[in-house]
């Protein structure tokens, strides 16, 4: 299959940005943050996005959604990425929705995509309990209690997390922390008893939460995938939203670049033009190129979620591996070429270098692909 | 005894039985730093009485002479006398951009009536200054700046406007550099001038960075009105009107050595293995449980350790009477860049936790804002890419281009 | 069936059917190569009869057209030729440069003279072509060449000194860049002439690289006599007399397409983490045996592979109809790089073995040479500072200096 | 005491620096590589090094040197590290007179140290027997026989080992390869009975050699250091190796520079030198940088030798980790900016590019380095 995105793709990608740079642009996430809104995003846009088929992109039309696929959910991210736009788009229609859609049984599949598809319900993934990402190192415990679970521990940096109606939640029903085997995932309502949430908020200005669970009784009905086998339907969750915040990065890593690059042309010191400074040029050249690649490991990772769903663990580490780093690093050269004025609040370029180091951090930070790619090639 | 033991043994004495207990701790930090000035607001009665007492011996600025309210020591008594307060962990009386910046200036360009007036309220901590350099078009290429100071007779007109002046809201009077022949060559129509922030037409607006609140300011002139003299015979203009660009470029050099010299203070705290251990923590074989991390954090450590003894080599290299000239590019540059790098380290080991940027478990942030703050280290006072091209140019003598 | 599937099945079996199964080991290297030329010597007759057998074909130069020694295929027509041909394990027939560089160039600027006589010895590999352009004072800023042409009436006079012409030593004729008009401009004095490399005044000398021997040499011109026309009516100058540089502008672009294209091969070989592990062995958990060398060893295929991720996408897009343009400087920048960097990681790994540089334990120090050579990769076809500024000026848009 | 050199060791500098400069240019290591010189170096100039004091830089006055310490031996290996001299220094003067000074008997000091101060003797160490470094895993082994010992096992990398008349050999007289305790080290006659020798000629066309033990006999007296606990003096030698290598490779990296930003003023591309295009510059300044660091480092491990032997293993490690790093990225950069002409043979770069890859490769390149002091931090 080319890796170059389709007819209907490139369309959709027109649309999008032609839609969030009117609708959502950076303004819109900076009105939320100064205002302190209590959501975080704006459902009203969430429900257009909605309308537009953005939030069942992954939903197939018989639940009613737009059936786009991943690629089609990737190009939103991207585009997303260029204007911070904040909505539930990661953790509902691209987290949830592939759980959902992979994993769950028809009755949930039934209950929940329509819901989706019509922005009428958040999810959020609950994995991560300590610093840094790790799904096998889950400790929270799944107890059989009756023909049910009773889940206790607790989770952090759950995106969306404070806003969610329903969370997907990994926890151990067999084995110890860091074994893969023994961890299984449940669907539990976040208004349940038991369940406390506190909103966190981030360095992005986004939404996460950090959940504890004490003795909080789920039924079978609510596991997701198999029980004590779980991790495999947690890693394909996971892939997919390795691939779509692969996809947000390469978008603010874009963005900031073309603000860098235009700034560049503009700015003039020392009697020049600064974009006419050799080692400036060099060092754009080179995060180009590096950008460029992060194109590419994006939309193959994508292309794979969409052809083997199954296999794409792996492109999937490598696209969110490259373009954390790239991201990052595009983020850094921005503030840096921009001077002083990339350092104030009032400029836009600090705010992608904030979302950027989110971004980076959930589910795995290049540090924690590159070593999981390792493994995988055996050395 | 010679005659340094015996003035060390003196000081010991003097610092033990005046300096008060409370301002024994050692205590660093902005929120300890005792800045003076008329709206000075004393942390403490000890904060109080121990600047009064410093100041009474001219010790507040020991190097200056003594006729200007400093303490007239030699070089060596200096080193002794800061040798012994860090020794007792004693807190610095006063620090600001007057004994920092103005101070040297003043005792290189300014005349006598000059030094008189202003730095004995310097070394009192009774007048706090801020500096007025840069402009918002002008960054890198400072003296590209267009800050109008024109000649009106019998008074100077002054508009334009300064940014990253810190502390502006807070400070009593400014240095700033203007222009005052705009027909001149860039560099040849610059003045160095004090102005009252009283003044009519002056007025600050503090700046908000991506790291949140900081002590920078835009500074605006609106037609401030200033007299040629401040008081009999003492000139507004420091050195020679047209050539304030020698003043400035002399402070230039000071700040960047201050910079380089304080690098120390940029690498202090823990070291980053130790945080990344207790971050991230370690394995059976006492390795840190994230392999890739673990290679940046020993490659950042190999590198922080071999520019700390940079310094120090440097450091010993200017007291054997080699200056360190140019050199001074190298630790600005290289100083800022690797405490950007230990940031972004912390930052990799602290994961979701350090993103938090409200809240009592992260003290609001205190790290993230930490880190994103680290990300002017090279851009103020002289943005690494000019450290490069000042490295280029004076010590490996490249032509320009 | 379709045409191109008829295509396809008449190709394999007359491939199948005239391939020479010592041809189809699939060997590459350049000891495998076919090059041609007056003094080839064949390496087997199995190689003879494969390249008699396709050039009687047209199949060495397949999309050139009939009338000139080609096969006259069709784009895809070419693709499926060299499908099956890698299916079965086939050798190239033939390689030059005159298949790579003169022939594009004659096709684009030369006469139908000038392609009659010379395009179908080529395919026939009766000609071997060398190519004259670097100088020793112009590397990157090859349009400062100075090796001299003169219009002598009746003949040209050539005198200079060429650098950087592999296989000069072993090529019988010339492409050279000669400045034939030494007032214009620097780009508009320039001709592209073709020479007969046993013209009295026409000397090489091998040039021996830090990795050993190379095709490289010194082509030196002592008024070397070269005739207007080599036939009748069959100009010496190809395209228009001091317009040369358009057809150098032409090849360059073409040859950094080739080397961006080709970048695959560069990758090919063993995974670097597989040779890795090979020569370090892993731990009990199967990782390497260094760690710090198994980071540089993630980070360097997640790279790696994200590169050519990225040829492959170019190469789709380009078959989607987007040129490439200034991309393939990308490739070229981003590809000669990766390799250097994928050189020195498997030099880590090797440790000492891999520093030997004779005996047959190390193949004669085959690796150290390997990557010794690397070095030249981003030099050679163009700097990688020159492909930067390509993307800043021509992608970027960034201004002149 | 302070980081700088002392005036006599200035005066060594400079006396150096003059007569490599005559005796020993970089032509002089090209004649011997193009000669094939049987032995690699030149037994003149080795005398001639003798009598002005540097091959017993290290020896003790009563033993016949000059008795100038570490930093005196740094300051003449960052000086034969300017010229690419070769010659028995490192191997001899620093690393066996180190072994006889710190661990041996006083009949092996006498009867060694006085040939080492006149160039009478060459000495080896042999302790790698893998590919990459590392002194732990020493497999070679000694057995108890009668009195003595009986040697059998392999080396690799021996510097100068093919011309040396005696080898300081690690073999294994207890424990496991892997373990630091069990090492000993053994003084072996070249020439003795099972000592076959196998001169392997090394990209930088020096000296090196692969080693075979055959039940090689050794006795008690011939025992460096303490049976079984080895690994001690081991590392002391190899202390003093590792800083006298981070000295050469200072001194072949400021060459190298020297040489890049000489050529970047003459050299004219598109009507200016190239040393005014500013990638080039910022390149060349950021080198600048590094290198000072390693003159930093290099010092402070050769200082720590000199003042606190048992504790300089630390900053040997630091210096040789940087050093070797940095003289890496000057060679690169050289060989880049020098461009086609930096490639041929004609051109001394390479020459430098060859060296330094070797002297980073042995006892420890920056990755173990590196890795050493993370476990020495506890991290």
């Amino acid at each position: 299959m080319p890796l170059i995105l389709t007819e209907e793709q490139e369309m959709l990608k027109e649309s999008a940005r032609g839609f969030l740079d009117e609708k959502a642009p950076v303004a819109a996430l900076r009105k939320l943050r100064d205002e302190r809104s209590e959501e975080g995003f704006s459902r009203a846009l969430w429900k257009e996005m909605a309308e537009m088929g953005w939030a069942g992109i992954l939903v197939e039309e018989e639940h009613g959604g737009s059936g786009f696929g991943f690629v089609g959910a990737g190009v939103l991210a991207e585009e997303m990425g260029r204007t911070l736009t904040a909505s539930p788009f990661l953790s509902t229609s691209i987290l949830a929705a592939t759980a959902l859609n992979k994993f769950a049984n028809d009755a949930a599949k039934s209950e929940y995509l329509p819901k989706i598809a019509t922005a009428d319900i958040v999810m959020a993934l609950a994995v991560d309990e300590g610093r840094k990402h790790g799904p096998a190192v889950t400790a929270m415990k799944a107890e059989k209690s009756g023909n049910g679970f009773k889940l206790s521990g607790s989770k952090a940096f759950v995106a969306d997390g404070h806003v969610a109606d329903k969370l997907i939640v990994a926890a151990r029903t067999a084995g110890s922390p860091g074994e893969e085997a023994g961890i299984s995932l449940f669907l539990v309502d976040a208004k349940a008893k038991g369940v406390e949430r506190e909103r966190t908020i981030m360095v992005d200005s986004r939404n996460a939460a950090r959940v504890n669970f004490e003795n909080v009784a789920v039924t079978g009905e609510d596991v997701i995938g198999e029980i004590d086998n779980g991790h495999a339907a947690l890693e394909g969750v996971l892939s997919a939203g390795r691939a779509g915040l692969a996809a947000e990065l390469s978008g603010s890593a874009q963005q900031a670049f073309e603000m860098t690059t235009t700034y560049l042309k503009e700015r003039t010191q020392f009697g020049k033009v600064i974009g006419s400074f050799q080692a400036l040029q060099h060092r754009a050249a080179h995060l180009y190129c590096e950008i460029e690649l992060v194109k590419s490991v994006t939309l193959k990772a994508l292309q794979d979620l969409d052809n083997a769903f199954g296999m794409a663990g792996v492109t999937a580490s490598l696209a969110k591996a490259k373009a954390g780093e790239v991201a990052k690093l595009a983020s850094q050269e921005a503030v840096q070429m921009h001077g002083g004025i990339g350092m104030t609040d009032e400029y836009d370029i600090g705010l992608y270098m904030k979302r950027i180091r989110v971004a980076q951090e959930m589910f795995g930070d290049s540090a924690y692909h590159a070593e999981r790619l390792a493994r995988l090639r055996g050395y | 005894m010679s005659d340094l033991e015996a003035f060390r043994k003196e000081t010991r004495e003097w610092l033990d039985a005046n300096c008060p207990k409370e301002m024994r701790d050692g205590a660093g930090g902005e929120e300890n730093i005792c800045w003076g000035g008329r709206n000075w607001k004393f942390k403490s009665e000890a904060q109080k009485v121990w600047l009064e007492r410093m100041a009474a011996k001219g010790w507040t600025v020991p190097a200056w002479p003594k006729d200007y309210g400093g303490g007239g020591l030699s070089k060596e008594e200096v080193k002794i006398l800061k040798d012994e307060m860090r020794k007792m962990k004693m807190r610095s009386p006063l620090e600001s951009f007057g004994i920092w910046m103005l101070g040297p200036a003043l005792l290189k360009y300014g005349t006598h009536e000059q030094k008189s007036m202003f730095l004995p309220p310097i070394a009192r901590g009774e007048i706090r200054w801020c500096q007025g350099y840069s402009e918002p078009n002008a960054g890198s290429d400072l003296a590209s700046l267009q800050t109008k100071c024109e000649d009106k007779g019998d008074h100077w007109l002054v508009n334009g406007q300064k940014i990253w002046t810190s502390y502006a809201d807070e400070s009593d009077w400014i240095f700033v550099l203007v222009r005052t022949d705009p027909k001149a060559a860039k560099h040849d129509g610059i003045s160095f001038i004090l102005i009252d922030m009283a003044t009519k037409g002056v007025s600050t607006k503090p700046i908000k960075l991506i790291s949140g609140k900081s002590p920078f300011c835009e500074t605006f002139f609106d037609d401030a009105v200033v007299p040629k003299e401040h008081g009999a015979g003492v000139n507004a203009v420091v050195g020679t009107l047209n050539r304030g660009w020698d003043v400035a470029k002399y402070l230039l050099t000071h700040e960047r050595e201050m910079i380089g010299a304080g690098g120390g203070g940029l690498l202090g705290g823990r070291g980053i293995g130790e945080m990344a251990a207790h971050y991230v923590g370690v394995d059976e074989k006492g390795r840190l449980n994230d392999p890739m991390l673990r290679t940046k954090v020993a490659q950042a450590e190999v590198d922080g350790w071999a520019f700390l003894l940079t310094m120090e080599r440097l450091k010993d290299e200017a007291k054997a009477g080699q200056g360190m000239g140019a050199k001074s590019s190298m630790l600005k540059y290289y100083g800022t860049e690797f405490n950007k790098r230990r940031f972004e380290l912390f930052m990799d080991a602290s994961g979701s936790e350090g993103l938090e940027w409200e809240g009592e478990r992260s003290e609001d942030g205190k790290l993230a804002k930490n880190w994103l703050r680290t990300k002017a280290n090279s851009i103020e006072g002289g943005t690494s890419e000019v450290q490069l091209n000042i490295i280029s140019k004076r010590i490996l003598e490249l032509p320009d281009a």
